[in-house]
């Protein structure tokens, strides 16, 4: 990949355009987003070892469907969205330490008065296409023996607008991302983030498998951020201040398991994490 | 039997019908001919009400065609047309082609029409093709079908537009023959023909048109002999010459 | 290529329960012929009619049908089945318009049918139109001239053949429509691509999974394409091949 | 959901025109590109060298039996291993979109030579012209004019699918209107604006086409 | 000038031309007749190779149509050809019509070919219609044009197949008319056609053809007044008759 990179003169970015406040487009539709700032640190890492202060920095927009394909036959460099870094992924691609943890819950509209998973038996639950929420929300039904009327959104935007028209009375989805859909949506007051964690999930930037002088240039990178703090100032700018668009607010703060990994930092599966 | 008055027709900013009268009685044979483009198809169209008409009166029968309140159908279900391409329905057998009407317009039986239609081909010299599609016979064989469907729904009259036009040269007298035997029993017959051997034989009158009008309307006899109008006589020594 | 190829997927297990990758893949193949061939019953229907319509004498209903036809045939598939989804039902009654959003059994699938068989019956239409357009004016004559009704005539004469000229552009259409029976995925359809994203997200054998929905999908418009020179074939009309009508 | 906020239509306008240019600018491309290697192709599915012919068949029909979707995902993930190297998403649009189309197209051109009388060709070939000539001079434009309508119905078409670069993440209209829906959660009344927006351009297409039609058709 | 020896041909399984033999001296005119689908168009197209033959030799001023080496286009520019359809190409004026074959096969310059086009026109009485288009003239005048282009290429000899079939009663004659003058001119002819008056008029012989075979091959004057076969005369009955 360096080689690549060199001989090129540029580095591709992986992004995407909706998942806030990790990786999504600004109103000038330019990509801004916590994982874009980690990932432009690291480009700056790659300038300095290669001696290219030149570098292009290319974006490329990537979906849920052909990011690990795009990062596998080198479209991609770097992926800087939203994604989980799990046992079966690791077999195509290699994982940046984790630098965010999401946990699936659900959002409702607060006049529901629904406030737990339980409540939901017989009611349509929206969820998007294709991501792992589906699966957990199948396991939860068998757990607990009773029956959603999943609905499925083709992504988060249009699977939360059905919980905005009714169409579904929860979406199941990573926590971060509903906060995000929240604020920006017409009247956030009337929502909130309810009810137990399905899952609990490392998210990480992705690279390329079995190029280790890349990745371990990568690590280094984004240790180095852990270690100067720089990455908690990053976290407070994306996490605990008004963002772009709509200059909202999101008032995320860390979580432990994303302290305790700052503090030791890892790229160890999704797989590791509900094992404890 | 039919009564053309004073027909005129646009088809946009051209006339293509100027003010046509003529008539065809009982029992009599009418040949109508003239250059291309002269209106005939038009004409002969109008009586059955196949081309809609803006001035003047044809009745057909007593019936007038231009009322909105005549039932069309049942009024074309007495008249008998034949097209210059024949126009059998080239989905359906030849037995099927001369049911189709007979069940779904006069409501008869299928055993009776296919009796009636079995009678006709025979007439026609064709019974042993009923089974056959009309792309599988000739055009003469196909005009003879077309004629016997007319027949099936026994017409008062029938009109013929260029029937032997589309035919091969050899063809062309094994349906005049059927036609010549029709009118010699006594069918009413409005005919569209080049074929002024026929007209001879068993034209009561012939009717010349030229743009659009009725130049000529004389006997036979008459017509062949001494044409009234410029117009006639070159187009006869145009058609006879060679 | 930097690629874990692993064939065997479709027989694994997937995550979250007891089905294979397979049943998966099944499942989709259900609800793509499902929404595919409802889809077909009701774009024929509409199509035949509204084509039919549009040769009539009457100023009016060609209009009609007109309208009908750029109506449905000017706007993307994907474009149109969110509006069908989202927002006509916003303009129903508060209540109806809730029976419709939550309670309405299989309404992601009948919204999907309802749709696709609409924007394909303006395609329908316009070749059924084009195929009555290509006949002799005379046969039209020829049906009245024997005292046939207008109706009797389209049923009888000109349908019959417009439709036989008509196949062979039909069957491209039969073929689109289970190609685009996978924009029904946008509004939830379970059908083949949403099993692919599924299956993909759930096994990360992303280039295995849509290998094997290509396939289905190829299978699908193929066997299209088998049923309707089959078709063509048994409706042939003898003494007319290779001429036209 | 309520009222809604049509608000949200002014500022999306250089983003929606930005992605319209786009699709205009694939639009263009494919359906020339198309024709040309679609008559190309027609030429060879009607060619007597019986495999040409087969493969052009093949191709057309395997390009005619998948949804673009997938053609587009696939080419968007085969051609850096042809090339070697990545390209764009957009280039990879544009070359999709040409192959694809291209199957189309020749199916149109060939049902155009066809529907050019057997005579035709008789008669060039009695005046002493070559094979090549006639087609040139005297089978094509007839079979372009003929099929000119249903030239233009198809890039009204392909125009409709270029929404379906959405798979590869280009930016094309409906993208963009799509971006601007979320930034602003006014999906819907973007949805709106976008079929108005493709509603108006392919009818004034379409008319246009009709038009044409009657100005190009040949006179018989 | 042209000969024929021993050409047989099948579509498939059935043959269409058993064991033809014939010729064409030069200056003559040979006309070909009989009954639909007896194979004469067919036979025609074999003389300038425009359909390929099985059996047989086929030779046109010395050279052999079937021998590969032949260069074909070559071959087929020296011999005109006329159309039962017509066949001009329909989205180029009269003009370029006449002009195009000039230019890309002979190689004439544009200005020559023009002048050569504009000289034919003038001569089928044709020469203010150089602009139009083939669809705004009638049959009899396309078919004048369609005479006209192949003279441009100042052919050896004309082969025609049926030339005036598709033509109104009223336009036969005009084309006649040209294609007795270019007879008495002297040019070489092989005619398929029907019209019996220009058989009379200027053909030397008359070939009869019936089922793929060369039945009669008679001066004209014994064609006409003693048929040798049976089914020569049962043809001619039929379409002299009417
Ligand atoms: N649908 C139409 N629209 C406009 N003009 C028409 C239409 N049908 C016929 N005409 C014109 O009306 C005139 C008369 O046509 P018609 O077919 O009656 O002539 P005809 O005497 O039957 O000629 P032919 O011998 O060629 O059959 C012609 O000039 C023709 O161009
Ligand atoms: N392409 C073809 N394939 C199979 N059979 C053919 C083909 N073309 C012609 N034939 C058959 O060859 C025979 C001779 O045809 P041809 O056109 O030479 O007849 P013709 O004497 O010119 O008839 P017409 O007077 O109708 O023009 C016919 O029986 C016809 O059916
Ligand atoms: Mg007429
Ligand atoms: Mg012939």
């Amino acid at each position: 990949t360096l080689k690549k990179i060199r001989d090129s003169g540029s580095i591709t970015l992986g992004i995407r355009e909706s998942s806030y406040p990790l990786s999504y487009l600004d109103d000038k539709q330019q990509p801004v987003g916590y994982h874009i700032d980690v990932c432009n640190r690291i480009v700056d890492a790659v300038k300095a070892q290669l001696k290219l202060p030149a570098l292009k920095v290319q974006h490329q927009a990537v979906t849920s469907q052909n990011r690990i394909p795009l990062v596998g036959n080198g479209t991609v460099d770097l992926e800087c969205g939203s994604t989980t870094n799990n046992e079966a992924r690791q077999k195509q691609v290699a994982f940046a330490p984790t630098t965010f943890v999401t946990n699936v819950r659900m959002a409702v509209k607060k006049a529901s008065g629904i406030r737990s998973l339980d409540q939901l038996n017989g009611k349509p639950v929206a969820t998007t296409t294709g991501t792992t929420s589906v699966q957990l929300m199948r396991a939860h039904e068998k757990g607990k023996g009773i029956d959603f009327k999943e609905v499925y959104g083709k992504d988060h935007a249009d699977a939360f607008l059905m919980l905005e028209t009714d169409r579904a009375v929860a979406f199941v989805m990573d926590d971060n991302l509903l906060a995000g859909l929240i604020v920006s949506s017409k009247a956030p007051a009337d929502y909130a983030i309810v009810g137990e964690v399905l899952n609990v999930e490392p998210i990480a930037i992705m690279l390329r498998r079995d190029d280790p002088a890349f990745k371990k240039l990568v690590d280094a990178a984004v240790i180095g951020l852990m270690k100067s703090g720089e990455l908690d100032k990053l976290y407070t700018r994306w996490f605990l201040s008004p963002i772009p668009p709509k200059n909202a607010n999101l008032n995320f703060p860390m979580s432990d398991q994303l302290k305790a990994l700052i503090k030791a930092p890892n790229d160890a599966p999704a797989e590791s994490f509900n094992k404890k | 039997m039919i009564e053309i008055r004073n027909v005129s027709k646009w088809y946009g900013q051209t006339q293509v019908l100027k003010d046509c009268s003529t008539h065809v009685a009982k029992g009599e044979v009418v040949v109508v001919c003239g250059p291309s483009g002269s209106g005939k198809s038009t004409l002969i169209k109008c009586v059955n009400g196949l081309e809609p008409f803006a001035q003047g009166t044809i009745t057909v029968d007593g019936i007038s065609v231009s009322d909105p309140k005549t039932d069309l159908p049942r009024l074309r279900a007495r008249v008998g047309m034949v097209f210059q391409h024949f126009e059998l329905f080239p989905h359906m057998s030849v037995e099927q082609n001369l049911v189709l009407a007979q069940v779904k317009v006069l409501g008869r039986s299928a055993e009776e029409a296919v009796a009636r239609g079995a009678a006709l081909l025979d007439r026609v010299g064709l019974r042993e093709h009923a089974a056959k599609f009309p792309g599988q016979l000739s055009g003469g064989q196909q005009q003879r079908v077309a004629i016997a469907r007319a027949l099936a729904m026994d017409p008062i009259c029938l009109l013929f537009d260029e029937p032997t036009s589309a035919l091969d040269p050899e063809m062309i007298g094994e349906v005049l023959d059927v036609m010549v035997e029709l009118a010699q029993e006594g069918m009413t017959m409005m005919c569209v023909t080049h074929e002024m051997g026929f007209a001879r034989k068993v034209a009561k009158r012939v009717v010349f048109m030229d743009h659009g009008e009725i130049v000529e309307d004389a006997p036979t006899n008459a017509f062949f002999d001494a044409p009234a109008s410029e117009r006639a006589k070159t187009f006869l020594s145009r058609i006879l010459h060679h | 290529m930097n690629y874990h190829w692993n064939w065997g997927i479709f027989l694994e297990p997937v995550k979250s329960g007891d089905e294979t990758y397979l049943d998966w893949l099944i499942t989709g193949l259900g609800w793509t012929l499902a929404v595919s061939l409802t889809a077909w019953l009701i774009a024929l229907c509409i199509g035949i009619a509204v084509g039919a319509l549009r040769t009539t004498p009457s100023r009016l209903l060609v209009m009609l049908g007109n309208a009908w036809v750029e109506l449905f045939r000017n706007i993307p598939l994907l474009v149109q089945m969110f509006l069908w989804f989202f927002v006509a039902p916003e303009f129903l009654p508060r209540e109806w318009s809730l029976w419709v959003k939550q309670d309405m059994p299989a309404k992601e699938f009948i919204t999907a049918a309802l749709c696709l068989g609409f924007f394909t019956s303006s395609r329908v239409a316009e070749q059924v139109r084009a195929g009555v357009g290509s006949l002799p004016r005379g046969q039209h004559d020829a049906a009245l001239a024997l005292g046939l009704t207008l109706g009797q005539a389209y049923r009888h004469v000109i349908l019959p053949q417009a439709l036989r000229i008509v196949i062979p552009p039909l069957t491209s259409e039969f073929m689109n429509v289970f190609k685009n029976s996978s924009v029904a995925f946008a509004i939830g359809v379970l059908e083949l691509t949403f099993q692919a994203r599924q299956m993909q997200e759930d096994s990360e054998q992303g280039i295995e999974t849509y290998l094997a929905v290509t396939l289905l999908y190829f299978i699908c418009a193929f066997t299209a394409n088998r049923v309707m020179a089959l078709i063509e074939a048994r409706t042939r009309v003898p003494g007319l091949i290779g001429k036209p009508a | 959901m309520g009222e809604f906020d049509f608000s949200v239509w002014q500022p999306s306008l250089p983003f929606i025109r930005d992605g319209l240019l786009f699709t205009l600018r694939l639009t263009l491309v494919a359906m020339s590109g198309g024709i040309v290697i679609g008559t190309l192709l027609a030429l060879a599915r009607l060619s007597p060298i019986v495999p040409l012919a087969r493969v052009a068949g093949a191709y057309v029909d395997l390009m005619r039996s998948i949804p673009l979707v997938l053609v587009i995902l696939w080419f968007f993930l085969v051609i850096p291993f042809i090339t070697g190297s990545p390209v764009g998403a957009e280039t990879s649009a544009i070359i999709t979109f040409t192959a694809f189309e291209a199957a189309f197209y020749c199916e149109i051109m060939r049902s155009g030579i066809q529907s050019v009388p057997r005579g035709q060709v008789n008669a060039a070939f009695a005046l002493g012209l070559g094979q090549a000539q006639t087609m040139i001079h005297v089978i094509l434009p007839q079979a372009v004019r003929n099929m000119l309508p249903v030239l233009l119905t198809q890039t009204i078409v392909l125009f409709q699918d270029t929404s379906l670069v959405y798979a590869i993440g280009a930016k094309d209209m409906l993208k963009a209107a799509d971006v601007v829906g979320k930034n602003y959660n006014r999906p819907v009344e973007m949805i709106v604006l976008s079929a108005l927006i493709y509603f108006t351009i392919c009818f004034s297409l379409s008319l246009a086409v009709k038009q044409l039609q009657k100005r190009v058709a040949i006179i018989r």
